[in-house]
């Protein structure tokens, strides 16, 4: 692809190799580090799962017992291994005992440590191969029955009840959606837990639950062999359950996850040390599932303007995209944010949302970027909202994002109705097609508003980004450079949950899974 | 797969996203100025109409001191569906050549149809669709037909001329096709045909027929027509009605 | 300007000389007659107005009483003129006389011709005095109080009641319209005469009166004072009173006119003879007056094919435009008419409705193009509707257009209610505004989808003027080429208010209007 | 200019394109598959509605067995408008001058305001357009004004955290912004902060409000607030009400 706004790809390159620097950096953090949500996810990953009699979760049972008994630095792995070493028991069959009070992990003797490594590398691999058969399967259905043409229709349900939910999920496919986004309930993005079960309560959004994601994954299955397409199933692992949910989406085989934790720590207050560590691991799942990555960058400009902050949002996505390298997640994974939330009072406004999106086509060529509808600007006039959407479907349609999360004429009203969703893919529908070619048949003038725009944005990010490399990313955002949101090093929830890594610590995860497919 | 989930066929509400919730939006403008009042008013004149929690989502001054309001809210009302019925046409629909086969097995002869867009309106190509050769969407018009004769006499016909012809050609049917409905201009119109059908002792000799985007089959009826047809109308539609209230009459 | 399209200039050269062909054969027929509707213009510019006790227009009561006399030939001027230095009367005065019974004009004994002609200069010069002041009034009002910037918003007003309509287009003007159009009654385009006075009844639109154009005339100018904008008047002299209709406004300083012969032929079932000849001297009148005229080639595309069709729509244009020149009225008056009918499921039909109207653009580049919004495949789904509408005018400000008429996302259901008209000026601001400069920033790709299709269109148009040029436009209309619809020579209503020229007619304004300012 | 035009405002009715011809659109789900009788069925129930000459415009099937409608039709319902009283905030709105002003003179002293996003809620951008600073749309926040002394705790803070804070800082007044407002999450939140302040005793002494796109003064009202305060809202117009409210307590 030649630039159709003449960027400077030396600009490109240098802003990459700082994003890279700045990774590497965060990178040796993380490796010197665990947390309860990496160790739930291996002992989830060595097949725990079920509640115990007062609905606690296996998983946190049996890593509080760990913690409990100051064994965390060694990890889950270790203490599961030897027990079960120890016991010949199951790692579910532990788990059981432990909530019964029947077994203390860190007072077990301590076995053989080849032995442990052994026993739950084989358990380790039975998931990792059931993970990869869900990948499998994937590509199988991808190749049988096929997938709608880029921009992906993305949208959410949000009912509460996942019962309602199915409902909604598929009359949307049958509208024509490719994307079914389950959006989690309120508060879950602060639970240091995930609940159990099927759900039917929540507040602007369901609870991810394992069986949540069953019970979807499997309605989605039906109703993509009835109208010829695979429909993806995207969930949410930000928050303080990232691994852990990500683990649960690729046993469940989800498609798409919301994962960043930049975002945890800007908008949900997460601690930075926790949610950069969790990321990690979470990532490396997402990565060996096969699972498209959405990050949060949109958000940014909820915050903060679209046309003074642009910058930060481009300078966000090529750190994002190191992350992501650095957890072996290819580029063809990579759903970068993004958001059209300029305000629709701004005279040429269109041009400069059409070169920032043109921009991040450019410069992340292989990635499915994630497009994010307005949503700050929108307003309790639904018939406005249908065409700012609209303008956002042909900014789209030009520079052929990747998953277009539509944007519903009520945003600032309510969470979507059932015929908010079909209007707003009958929306995008309308405009994919009618303009299907549009993009490459424009070329934008040389010098003009809109190259120049995006070559101004480019040198903003690229300056930005060699400031970061300087003082890193913790000081960054403690300095309110992203979304001029301020937080603390030790600032936010579930710092607690961060513990160095003991000298025995493994995880037999992050070598298997890590850049495989 | 799913629960059981609340609907009762005997007590439909709308729903938002949930079984039940009776959520409706609503737009329309009140000839009062925008302000805490009006949106009082707008709130209040859904309460009446039965509508729990109606909120305000957009209030919008017009410009001459009246206001646009967009509301959402929930209807209380409930409307039992299984004790609905709608007159409709109930005679089978043919495709052409059923419609044909039937023609030449029933009939016998050929079935003369005039049509036209009657009165002051000028809208030919709802007709058009129904009676011209190449029809619409994909289907045939009557004119392609074997076994009738169509004529259409295209817009702004009076009623008279329609009659006329009709007499002329010794029509079996008379088809007509209104387009514009503001206040009511349809109405007296399409009475004054039946009138003077009547008058000329003509009108149980021919099946009358009316279509058009705000023409239902109930309203035809209630006007003396022996069917109306509405948006998405095809010419077998209107011949098989035809075609079997003729073989029905004798 | 440097064509878009990369257009063949020597084909557009070559079919505007066959449409310059067409139109001066068309001349020839014109030339040698007269119709009661120009007769009743005559009438009227010669000051008479008014009624008689059975609500017969006095206009009405002049010409029928010439025609009844036998003495139409000669021409309404001749008569009156004739009467007035015979009775030494005004000619009110005379009209009402005949009114009442007691003048009988083709009776009154024959004067002198010079005196006649003198006579009745003399009047016509105070009228066409009138006519250029409201010109200066009008270029007044857009030097000092300024217009909006094109394209123009254009809607209609259509209650049927004068004021509700004044209501409504001050509404309107409040929220941003710069044109308002009143539009006429269902079935007033039939009508042989003028109803008179303010009227409150109509069905689907308003009576066109010269008191109702006085009145909504007020309305305008107190609102475009109040926003600082100048608000223009439009209403429609298609039909049987063509240059009446035209005369009306050029006295009341209406701005823009409907105004095209073939619209009324193809659309209304009116004799083609009779409103040729019409069309000449109304399009003499609206020249002088400064009044834009629109052309109907948009309706051409709700009875045939917005693809197949499209070059009949252009060399309709190319037709008109040399019938404007013909009757002096110039290129900046031309409001050529086009429209946005495409079926909205077609793909890449947004290209095809881009090139079109970039094409039109090119080819008349001073004309203020009127641009029709979809109407044919609009539906009952106003959200549906609302972005076609969009879409609509996204070409719009791309390709530079003069008047747009404003599409409403009610169109398949009602004639605007005041809240559809509000949305929809909502509509075309936000995105005017949004991508104002966008036209400016884009290049086609060349040889691309939008350049063949402008070039391939062309082509068509070029070769059927060809075809008309060799057999007259009127055995085209008969066979029908355009708009799919078949009028013949002698068909059609009005035909028995054509005549021939007698050797004494005379048509004062004719010589004192044509081609002057 | 214009004839009397049968406006009366004791009989507010809404408005299409003809005083009083009672013109509304509506759009709403039926869980019911598209037919004729869906359709009519959902005439049915405008018809319970008050609705008169219901129409259905457009009917579309969303691929679940339900059907989406939009309707017009002309209400038969009115409203008295001059009967109307909202309740409102009652004090004058003052400019941050003005409000400085007032603060020196009436009070003496620096009011302190403590405010939080509250519960489970996320939304910042809120509660910062009144607190921050920079403000919101050209209005500066209340951490700007001489003679406040504004806390702004964030957002997802939980009540009892805030009241904790409230005593701490001996705060004037306490302000809090509820955005998420699905299935009625805030009102339990908004009550339990009332009753907190209640059982510490210092209700009274505090001055309460709350604030957010679906808060009403009357709904803040009847929780026990001293106001509510909802779209479009600036921090001079919370700060004139506190500042006032104050100085009427004494
Ligand atoms: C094309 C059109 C025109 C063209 C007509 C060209 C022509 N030769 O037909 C022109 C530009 C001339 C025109 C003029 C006017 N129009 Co017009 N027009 C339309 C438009 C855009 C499309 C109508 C159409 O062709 N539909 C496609 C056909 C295939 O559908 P159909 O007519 O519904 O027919 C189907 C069925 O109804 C049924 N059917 C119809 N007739 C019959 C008869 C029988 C026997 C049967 C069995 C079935 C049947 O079968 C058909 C096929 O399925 C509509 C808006 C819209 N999108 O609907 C406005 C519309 C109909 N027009 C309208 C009006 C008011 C006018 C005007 C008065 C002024 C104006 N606003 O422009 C003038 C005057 C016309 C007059 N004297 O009648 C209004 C009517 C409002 C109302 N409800 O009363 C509409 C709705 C636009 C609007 N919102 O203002 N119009
Ligand atoms: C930005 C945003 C977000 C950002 C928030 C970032 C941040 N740090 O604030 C992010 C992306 C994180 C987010 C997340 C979520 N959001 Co959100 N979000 C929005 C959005 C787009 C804009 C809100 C906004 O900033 N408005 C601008 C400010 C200035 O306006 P305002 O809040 O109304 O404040 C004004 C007045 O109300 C008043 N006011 C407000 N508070 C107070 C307090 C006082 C004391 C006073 C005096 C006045 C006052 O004054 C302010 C200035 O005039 C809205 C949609 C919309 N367009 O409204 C959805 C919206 C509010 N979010 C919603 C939801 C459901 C969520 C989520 C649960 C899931 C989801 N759908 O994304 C999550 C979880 C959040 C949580 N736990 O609370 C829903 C709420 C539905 C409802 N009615 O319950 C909305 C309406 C979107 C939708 N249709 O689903 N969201
Ligand atoms: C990257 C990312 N993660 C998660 C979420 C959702 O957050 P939560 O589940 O915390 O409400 C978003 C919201 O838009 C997001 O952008
Ligand atoms: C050129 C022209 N004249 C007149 C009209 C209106 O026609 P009438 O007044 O005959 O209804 C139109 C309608 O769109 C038109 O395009």
């Amino acid at each position: 692809m030649t630039s159709k706004l003449n960027l400077d790809f030396s600009i490109v390159d240098k802003a990459r190799q700082s994003a890279r620097v700045i990774a590497e950096d965060t990178q040796k953090f993380i490796d010197k580090h665990t947390t309860v949500a990496v160790e739930r996810t291996i002992v989830r990953l060595l097949g725990v799962d079920g509640i115990d009699e007062i609905e606690r979760p296996l998983p946190n049972v049996v890593v509080d017992n760990i913690k409990k008994g100051g064994g965390l630095s060694e990890g889950a792995a270790f203490w599961l291994g030897n027990a079960m070493v120890a016991l010949g028991k199951t790692s579910q069959e532990i788990a059981e005992g432990i909530a019964k009070g029947e077994i203390d992990l860190v007072t077990v003797p301590v076995q053989d440590e080849a032995k442990i490594v052994k026993a739950i590398e084989e358990v380790a691999a039975n998931t990792v191969a059931r993970i990869k058969s869900n990948r499998a399967q994937r590509d199988e259905f991808l190749s049988t029955l096929g997938e709608g043409p880029k921009p992906y229709l993305y949208v959410i349900v949000a009912t509460g009840n996942i019962y309602e939910d199915v409902l909604q999920a598929q009359a949307a496919a049958r509208q024509g959606a490719d994307i079914i986004a389950v959006i989690r309930t309120t508060a879950q993005s602060l639970l240091d837990y995930v609940p159990y079960g099927a759900t039917t309560e929540g507040f602007g959004g369901t609870y991810a639950t394992q069986e949540n994601f069953r019970i979807m994954r499997k309605a989605l299955d039906e109703v993509g062999a009835e109208v010829g397409r695979y429909i993806r199933l995207c969930n949410y692992c930000s928050g303080l359950c990232m691994p852990e949910i990500a683990a649960m989406g690729a046993i469940e085989r989800l498609d798409v996850m919301l994962n960043d934790a930049l975002y945890g720590i800007l908008f949900r207050d997460i601690n930075m040390q926790r949610t950069l560590v969790d990321q990690y691991f979470s990532r490396i799942i997402n990565g060996f599932a096969g699972i498209i990555i959405n990050t949060g960058e949109d958000n940014y400009l909820t915050t903060s303007d679209a046309i003074e902050e642009a910058h930060t949002v481009l300078a966000s996505q090529f750190i994002n995209e190191q992350y992501a390298l650095l957890a072996g997640l290819p580029e063809e994974q990579m759903g970068l944010g993004h958001a059209f939330e300029m305000n629709p009072d701004t005279e040429d406004g269109f041009l400069l949302e059409l070169s920032q999106a043109q921009m991040a086509r450019e410069i992340f060529p292989k990635a499915p970027l994630k497009y994010m509808p307005p949503t700050k600007y929108m307003t309790g006039n639904i018939f406005k909202g249908h065409i700012q959407d609209a303008l956002f479907n042909v900014v789209s349609i030009m520079t052929n994002q990747g998953l277009q999360l539509l944007g519903m004429p009520t945003e600032a009203i309510h969470t979507p109705l059932l015929q908010d969703r079909a209007l707003s893919i009958e929306n995008a529908k309308y405009i994919f097609n009618n303009m299907r070619h549009f993009g490459d048949e424009v070329e934008f003038k040389k010098d003009g508003i809109i190259q120049k725009r995006a070559q101004s944005v480019l040198k903003e990010a690229a300056d930005l980004l060699e400031e970061i490399e300087e003082i890193g990313i913790m000081s960054t955002i403690e300095q309110g450079k992203f979304a001029s949101v301020t937080r603390k090093m030790d600032g936010g929830k579930g710092l607690d949950g961060v513990t160095q890594k003991g000298s025995r610590y493994f995880n037999p995860f992050v070598p298997m899974m890590l850049g495989g497919k | 797969m799913s629960v059981t989930n609340g609907l009762d066929l005997t007590k439909i509400k709308p729903y938002g996203d949930t079984m039940n919730d009776g959520m409706m939006q609503f737009s329309f403008t009140l000839p009062i100025p925008l302000c805490e009042e009006s949106k009082e008013a707008a709130k209040q004149l859904l309460l009446k109409m039965g509508i729990e929690e109606p909120a305000v989502v957009s209030a919008q001054d017009l410009g001459v001191g009246y206001t646009f309001f967009i509301m959402y809210g929930k209807c209380a009302h409930t409307v039992d569906f299984t004790q609905i019925e709608v007159p409709k046409v109930d005679s089978d629909v043919m495709d052409k050549y059923a419609v044909e086969a039937y023609i030449e097995e029933h009939i016998g002869r050929d079935v003369v149809i005039v049509g036209a867009c009657t009165g002051t309106d000028a809208h030919t190509v709802g007709i058009d669709a129904i009676m011209n050769m190449k029809g619409y969407d994909g289907h045939y018009g009557l004119e392609r037909y074997h076994g009738i004769k169509a004529h259409n006499l295209g817009a702004q016909v009076p009623n008279e001329e329609l009659v006329a012809k009709a007499i002329e050609l010794n029509a079996d049917a008379i088809i007509v096709s209104q387009i514009v409905t503001q206040k009511d201009v349809h109405i007296p119109n399409m009475t004054q045909l039946i009138e003077l059908l009547e008058s000329e002792g003509i009108r149980d000799k021919m099946i009358v027929c009316a279509g058009g985007p705000r023409i239902s089959y109930e309203l035809a009826k209630e006007l003396g027509y022996d069917a109306g047809f509405g948006t998405g109308t095809y010419a077998e539609d209107v011949a098989s009605f035809i075609v079997q209230a003729l073989v029905a009459k004798k």
